[in-house]
């Protein structure tokens, strides 16, 4: 197992690699042109020659490509914004664990309110509450982050006054950001958490946990949900990547410090230190999820354990038996 | 047929025989029971009013949709204006019915390229495993790892703002969860014996996987697609909050949603009906899915 | 039965979430403005961070050094405020702009104008004044001192004006051609001389007090410009969380002990992305004063429960529309001009840019300069405009406009203006982009046939020529002030130091944009502050007529 | 005192499509360390009653219509559903006919049979893993082997593990419910036989539920013949053997190839499984009945007594039969 973990960590370094390639051409090749936005309305033309000159943008593509990664593996160095002339490094330092604090407590709130809600309607197929929990899933999932923030900044901080309207400080500030940025995710969980759980209800080893004299909750928590596991946990490991994607918002409303207004700055003012910067801790923050989902799986179910450790190209199911399994 | 044969039955037990055959054909079967699910026939008719609603605006709505009128803006919902004024004084009804065309075109075009990648990568990632496996995910990790905004940017900066054009910009950040969930699904199927038994008997690995693999994929491949026509309408929102995707002049729910946004607290139709729109588009896809999902599972049905 | 209760549950769902939004929505429903009255709330030019227009609070400050001591409300020891505006660092001229407010607690100003009197008037300067046509003296005072603790002499000063040439920044252009090598200071005293003579001066430009040593030291792109600026102002920078706060405190070396009765010891300038999140902490007491969007302002007019106070004031510039003559020739045609002048409800976008705010404009400059001279408005008549294109000769459709636009605030005037040409039969086709895309367009010829301009360089702090800023920018060739005609008319204007006769060589400049290029005056560009009465007293508020003398950090402290 | 006494039971399947009366008025008796065998076509209701007992069926659809399950002189189907969890595993066991999928896939084995164990008896978790051991030794499976997982065992193994965790509590009763249908000719056998063997030193009486008459006469002392939802012959393993009396006993028995006999074509019993939802009149068996007559079409037939402790649902054993 642990092989297979370190085979994983050695493919996430070409993959981030790969990540920061991309980026670096997909931000090259898109129009609009730093030296410009900075220029702004003191725009001349020598003064522009002369910005890019000092930015290394007039370099050929390749050079300005290979000098980047150059830096970034040689000395860590992510570069300099260009626009505020400040390390990127230095800004990603207190703005990441912000974003990626706001992120992981969204995935954690999803997960806990998103599965249980999932196994409700699943168990209780057909109920009074199977279809009232769908449908409430369905209707915050058509709330967009936005109008569901402000209402909740309405009324939760101004008129009772409970919560502080912005900041980081305090975990009352918290809890407003974490909402608005889960509600939406939630109806992604439920309804996927309810159909692996369906499917697995009707198996025979269900009936066979219940004819062993299991109370119900016993059959459903430890026989059904460790069975449906696997679909969940993908949909969860996928659901961080569309989170980090929409604290963007949430971090503007609740003007939040954090990497999401970071990147709506690089982007806007095609900062290229900043976007490349900012994609790499993402892709790392993600890949690393990745890791960890298909971690999971092998401790989820022993054929994909086995699958991984044998590592051969067609794993044929059944083993002969009694060969001791590494 | 064989069986009466054999035992010589009575004539009207090779009636009843023969119409159960016929009653049984599997599409048949399949739509018969999509009928009888209540909820999902609400979903169908839901989705049958929209796309009515949307290809004939023109008779439905007494406006045209770009007529301003700056002398009555902000318009409470009246008998005149069904749905109010925006700040322009345009008609939000016929906004909404002519721009449901651009959003429910683009949200299906973008659902459909994700899915088909997401499932062809996904069943060759999780039937073939060893390297393909490794390869196809590490792309993928690369493809999720670039923030879908980014993407979405550089995608609709560089071809255009058209809707089909935004449908693919969008469309791209959905590949990788499409897939890696396929991916998982498979995995977990590939280890049953009736896959073992379609190899047993000699079929190609594409037969397989598209014969007896993807049939049982069916149940998350519809639940997530279902949801990706809402989330996918509310990504134009976000990229018209940030000036890209389907530009101003053409309506389109996810652009009326963001103008709207300034005046959430003092004019509430702007933001309220757009929204209830895409909720009604996801609410009908959810509960057809639903539906489709069951009556295509038969082990599902109760 | 079984079908009739899943639908219940349905509903059940939707009440539980409309509950949610309803209690949200509801209080914010009582608020909503009368229905069908023209008083809605339009969408002004979002504070979005890359705006032309800094529209943060604007900076603020009492009358000429503390004259008539207005009674002020007890001041907690620490005040914060809320910006819109991106925070960016304490140096003026490119990107990321500097937030004003925080400058003006920092720096000293070289000179500050008396907005009733309209003359300049400093705290750090002894005497100042012009020798000749050419030449301009003036004496620093003696015991300033910087953060830093160094004690500013005049090349300080001297170094001040001349960093903005020096930089190539917007200022530079304004403070017309010096003849630098006989610009010189010994001791405290500078003397500035001028290649020819220069009406606007230096006494109308906002430049802060620099120390050239530590300038030297750090260089331009140094982190401390965010961080720790050096000025000689009363607060210094402790605290800089880039988009989130700046923390002044006020500095116990201060020279200036004349003000030891600051009651506010510390100033936090809290960033806000979002326009109404901001608000909303205006309402909570987060906050004791923010910049408002037109929609705040229309919904705090009508909110009667609410204890907060709106202090509304001009920003000195007027928002105009303009013809690219260069870019597409049928503008050469005065009558199609005529038409277009006509043919639009500039009202319409008035409303559309400040709602209740809209004042409408009847000249280039703004009624608050000192050179204002009024020039008519252009009376929405579609018939009018119709029947001059019918005798122009042009039939519909003849005429094809493209628009680019990349501002929020000018796409919505450009869907207004697209709608209302329409309806006279002139085709308009838009385009719109972000910024950095937007301005590349919008720099060569061809980018764009028209657009809206308000003030370019965002300087607002009350100078007169504040309306005048657009003629001093280099870059877009192909609006009409850069004209050469027009370039000429400026400059002879701005080398005539006699004030009456440069005041007439304005108007005819107003003139000749309203009646010869037909630059339609729209509206007076409007900033709302609202602000916390037990904070700030209202007394106070309406003396703060914001001068350039000591501003908000400064006046609004005692 | 019987061990177990079915009184009257019918169970139906209410659905849209029609109800389904897959058990109608069964009634049966099970003394102790007995076994029982339960023969007939896929469809009799053979599963159903048997997940009748253990009250497994899911009631939206299933409902039990009528009828009272004795079990040592208490009626389940009034027992509360706690009541029903200690006796389920604990004195009823039972074992399902799937192998493949009868265990939970990434449990294993050997955490799956401990877990009947320790929630029927308190005892310490070491015990219950001792017991689970010496268990699966009985059922001739390796005990190192108990840290593996389903997926890897074979179908004969697999089954094996299910009799070990159905019989690690020793049941007073053992419900197999068609156990050996899934697997080989030679596996099959050995699973049998090591069945009585347990069954024996245990002393637990099993409900053996097949369509196989040859597993019936090597193991079961008495047999009862279901034919939609009803039993049609009941008897003692000789009884039922040696004097075939119901048409449909004698069908079954006919379509089985008899090794003395050299016969070139089998004797199948014309016709299908009537469809529950439409049950034909009369003798449920007349459509297919060889000695069919008119009053079978009509009349219902009662069990009667022909022999004692030999019943036979066929009126040609009524008063006026011969």
């Amino acid at each position: 197992m642990s092989r297979y973990i370190i085979k994983r960590l050695l493919w996430m370094i070409p993959v981030i690699l790969g990540v920061l390639v991309i980026v670096f051409t997909i931000s090259y090749f898109t129009p609009g042109d730093p030296a410009m936005s900075m220029l702004g309305t003191n725009y001349t033309e020598e003064s522009y020659v002369a910005l890019r000159e000092k930015l290394g943008l007039d370099k050929p593509f390749l050079v300005q490509l290979w000098n980047y990664l150059w830096g970034l593996i040689s000395r860590g160095d992510l570069g300099t914004s260009y626009i505020g002339s400040v390390p990127v490094a230095t800004e990603v330092v207190h703005r990441f664990p912000i974003t990626f604090k706001l992120g992981i407590m969204s995935v954690i709130v999803t997960t806990v309110i998103g599965v249980p809600l999932g196994i409700l309607s699943a168990t209780k197929q057909y109920s009074v509450a199977d279809y009232t929990v769908t449908s409430f899933a369905l209707i915050i999932a058509a709330i967009p982050n936005y109008v569901f923030a402000l209402l909740g900044l309405l009324l939760f901080a101004v008129k009772l006054g409970w919560l502080p309207v912005s900041g980081v400080d305090s975990w009352k500030s918290w809890v407003m950001p974490v909402a608005a940025n889960s509600f939406g995710f939630i109806a992604v969980i439920v309804r996927m958490t309810r159909t692996s759980m369906l499917e697995v209800i009707r198996s025979d080893y269900i009936r066979t946990a219940r004819s062993k004299g299991l109370r119900e909750r016993l059959v459903i928590w430890k026989h059904a949900f460790p069975n449906a596991l696997i679909p969940i946990v993908t949909v969860i490991g996928t659901q961080l990547s569309f989170i980090m994607a929409g604290s963007i918002i949430v971090e503007t409303i609740f003007s939040i410090p954090g990497m999401g207004t970071y990147i709506m700055t690089g982007i806007n003012s095609r900062d290229y230190p900043i976007i490349n910067g900012t994609v790499l801790l993402l892709s790392l923050c993600i890949c690393g999820m990745n890791l960890i989902v298909d971690i999971a799986y092998a401790f989820i179910d022993p054929r994909i354990k086995a699958q991984y450790e044998s590592g051969r190209k067609r794993v044929k199911k059944a083993k002969i038996p009694g060969k001791a399994v590494p | 047929m064989i069986i009466t044969m054999l035992t010589g039955g009575g004539e009207e037990q090779i009636e009843s025989l023969e119409n159960a055959a016929r009653r049984h054909t599997q599409a048949g079967d399949v739509f018969r029971r999509l009928l009888n699910n209540k909820l999902g026939m609400i979903g169908l008719c839901i989705v049958i009013v929209l796309l009515f609603l949307t290809i004939f605006s023109g008779v439905v709505t007494k406006f045209p949709y770009e007529e301003q009128d700056f002398g009555n803006r902000f318009q409470f919902p009246d008998p005149v204006h069904i749905m109010g004024t925006d700040n322009f004084g345009r008609d939000i009804w016929s906004r909404l019915v002519y721009g449901g065309r651009i959003s429910l075109l683009v949200a299906v075009i973008s659902v459909a390229i994700s899915l088909t990648c997401g499932v062809i990568l996904g069943s060759v990632a999780g039937y073939f495993g060893g390297k393909v496996d490794i390869t196809i995910m590490r792309i993928l990790d690369i493809l999720m790892a670039i923030p879908g905004l980014l993407m979405a940017i550089a995608v609709s900066a560089m071809l255009g703002s058209g809707p089909v054009k935004t449908a693919m910009a969008i469309s791209i950040s959905g590949i990788p969860a499409s897939a890696r969930l396929i991916r998982s699904t498979v995995m977990s199927i590939k280890s049953n014996e009736y896959v073992e038994a379609a190899v047993a008997t000699g079929s190609t690995n594409r037969r397989v996987i598209f014969r007896h693999i993807l049939p049982n994929v069916i149940a998350p491949i519809i639940v997530n697609s279902t949801l990706g026509i809402g989330g996918n309408i509310m990504a134009i929102s976000g990229l018209s909050f940030i000036g890209l995707g389907v530009q101003p002049p053409t309506p389109e729910w996810g652009s009326i949603l963001s103008s709207g946004r300034p005046y959430l607290r003092d004019f509430w139709p702007m933001i309220v009906f757009p929204s209830l729109f895409i909720m009604l588009t996801l609410f009908a896809f959810n509960l057809l899915g639903d539906a489709l999902r069951d009556a295509l599972d038969p082990k599902l049905k109760k | 039965m079984k079908s009739i209760r899943k639908i219940l549950c349905v509903l059940l769902a939707l009440m539980m979430v409309l509950a949610l939004c309803s209690c949200g929505g509801k209080s914010g429903g009582e608020t909503a403005p009368a229905p069908g009255g023209d008083k809605e709330p339009a969408k002004t030019d979002d504070g979005g961070k890359v705006s032309e227009q800094t529209d943060d609070g604007g900076a603020a400050s009492q009358a000429a050094d503390g004259g008539a001591a207005v009674e002020t409300a007890a001041k907690p020891e620490t005040v914060t405020i809320g910006v819109t505006g991106w925070l960016g660092r304490f140096l003026d001229g490119a990107e990321p702009s500097p937030n004003l407010t925080a400058c003006d607690g920092v720096y000293d100003s070289l000179f500050l104008i008396d907005q009733s009197t309209a003359q300049p008037y400093s705290y750090i300067l002894s005497d100042w004044g012009y020798e000749d046509e050419l030449t301009f003296k003036m004496t620093l005072k003696d015991g300033i001192t910087f953060a830093n603790g160094d004690v500013a002499t005049g090349s300080d000063l001297l170094f001040s004006v001349l960093q903005h040439i020096e930089r190539g920044d917007i200022s530079a252009s304004s403070l017309g051609d010096l003849d630098l090598d006989n610009c010189k200071a010994d001791g405290n005293v500078v003397t500035i001389k001028w290649k020819d003579p220069w009406g606007p001066g230096l006494t109308s430009r906002n430049i802060y007090l620099f120390d050239e040593s530590w300038c030297r030291e750090k260089g331009w792109d140094s982190y401390d410009w965010y961080e720790a600026p050096n000025g000689s102002g009363p607060f210094k920078v402790t605290e800089y969380v880039t988009d989130d706060h700046i923390t002044l405190e006020l500095r116990d070396d201060y020279w200036n002990a004349a003000n030891e009765k600051f009651q506010v010891k510390k100033w936090i300038i809290k960033y806000y992305a979002d326009q109404s999140t901001m608000y909303m902490a205006l309402e909570k007491g987060e906050i004791a004063m923010a910049g408002l969007s037109s929609t705040d302002y229309t919904r705090l007019v009508n909110d009667t429960s609410s204890k907060l106070k709106i202090k509304t004031r001009a920003m000195g510039t007027t928002l105009n529309f303009f013809f690219g003559a260069v870019n597409n020739p049928i503008f050469q045609d005065k009558a199609v001009r005529q038409a277009i002048a006509h043919g639009v409800d500039w009202s319409a976008i008035g409303k559309l840019a400040y709602g209740d705010l809209y004042e409408p404009a009847d000249s280039i400059v703004s009624t608050k300069s000192p050179f204002y001279k009024p020039q008519g408005v252009y009376e929405y008549n579609p018939d009018l405009a119709k029947q001059i294109l019918a005798d122009a000769g042009y039939k519909d459709g003849d005429i094809k406009i493209h628009l680019f636009e990349m501002n929020g605030a000018h796409k919505d005037f450009a869907e207004a203006f697209d709608y209302y040409c329409e309806a006279i039969g002139i085709q308009v086709d838009l385009e719109f982009g972000d910024v950095t895309t937007g301005l590349m367009t919008w720099m060569q010829d061809g980018g764009s046939d028209a657009g809206w301009y308000n003030n370019i360089n965002g300087v607002a702090n009350g100078d007169p020529h504040e309306s005048l800023n657009c003629f001093y920018i280099k870059g877009f060739t192909w609006c009409w002030w850069y004209q050469p005609e027009v370039q000429e008319r400026f400059l002879k204007a701005a080398h005539t130091t006699d004030e009456a006769s440069r005041s007439e060589q304005y108007a005819e400049l107003q003139k000749l944009a309203y009646d010869e290029y037909i630059i339609v005056p729209i509206c007076e560009c409007m900033s709302v502050i609202g602000y916390d009465p037990e904070v700030f007293s209202e007394a106070e508020m309406n003396a703060y007529t914001y001068t350039s003398a000591y501003t908000l950090l400064h006046a609004l402290s005692w | 005192m019987n061990l177990l006494e079915i009184k009257d039971l019918s169970i139906h399947y209410v659905t849209k499509e029609g109800t389904f009366k897959s058990v109608n008025h069964v009634n049966l008796e099970l003394e102790e360390g007995e076994t029982i065998g339960l023969v007939g076509e896929t469809g009799a209701g053979k599963t159903t009653t048997a997940l009748g007992i253990l009250r497994l069926l899911q009631s939206p659809p299933a409902k039990i219509v009528s009828g009272e399950i004795l079990f040592k002189g208490t009626d389940l189907l009034k027992v509360s559903e706690e009541e029903m969890q200690k006796i389920r595993g604990n004195d009823i066991a039972m074992i399902f006919q799937d192998p493949m999928t009868a265990l939970n896939p990434i449990m294993r084995v050997g955490d799956q049979i401990t877990e009947v164990i320790e929630l029927h008896n308190d005892c310490t978790h070491e015990e219950a893993r001792k017991r689970m051991r010496n268990m699966l030794e009985l059922v001739g499976i390796n005990v190192e082997r108990a840290r593996e997982f389903p997926h890897q065992f074979s179908g004969g193994m697999k089954q094996r593990v299910v009799i070990a965790m159905a019989l690690a509590c020793n049941p007073h009763l053992l419900i197999a419910d068609e156990p050996t249908t899934a697997l080989d000719v030679t596996i099959q056998a050995q699973v049998l036989e090591m069945m009585n063997e347990l069954k024996e030193k245990l002393g637990t009486s099993m409900i053996l539920i097949t369509h196989d008459l040859g597993i019936v006469a090597s193991n079961c002392d008495k047999v009862a013949i279901m034919y939609a939802g009803e039993i049609v012959e009941y008897g003692s393993l000789e009884q039922i053997f040696h004097h075939i009396s119901h048409p449909y006993t004698e069908g079954l028995f006919n379509s089985i190839p008899s090794l003395d006999k050299d016969v070139d074509r089998l004797k199948p019993i014309k016709g299908l499984m009537p469809d529950p939802s439409a049950l034909p009149e009369g003798c449920k068996f007349n459509p297919r009945c060889q000695y069919c007559t008119e009053k079978c079409r009509t009349t219902e037939p009662p069990l009667y007594e022909i022999q004692p402790g030999h019943l036979v649902r066929c009126l040609r054993y009524g008063e006026e039969g011969q």
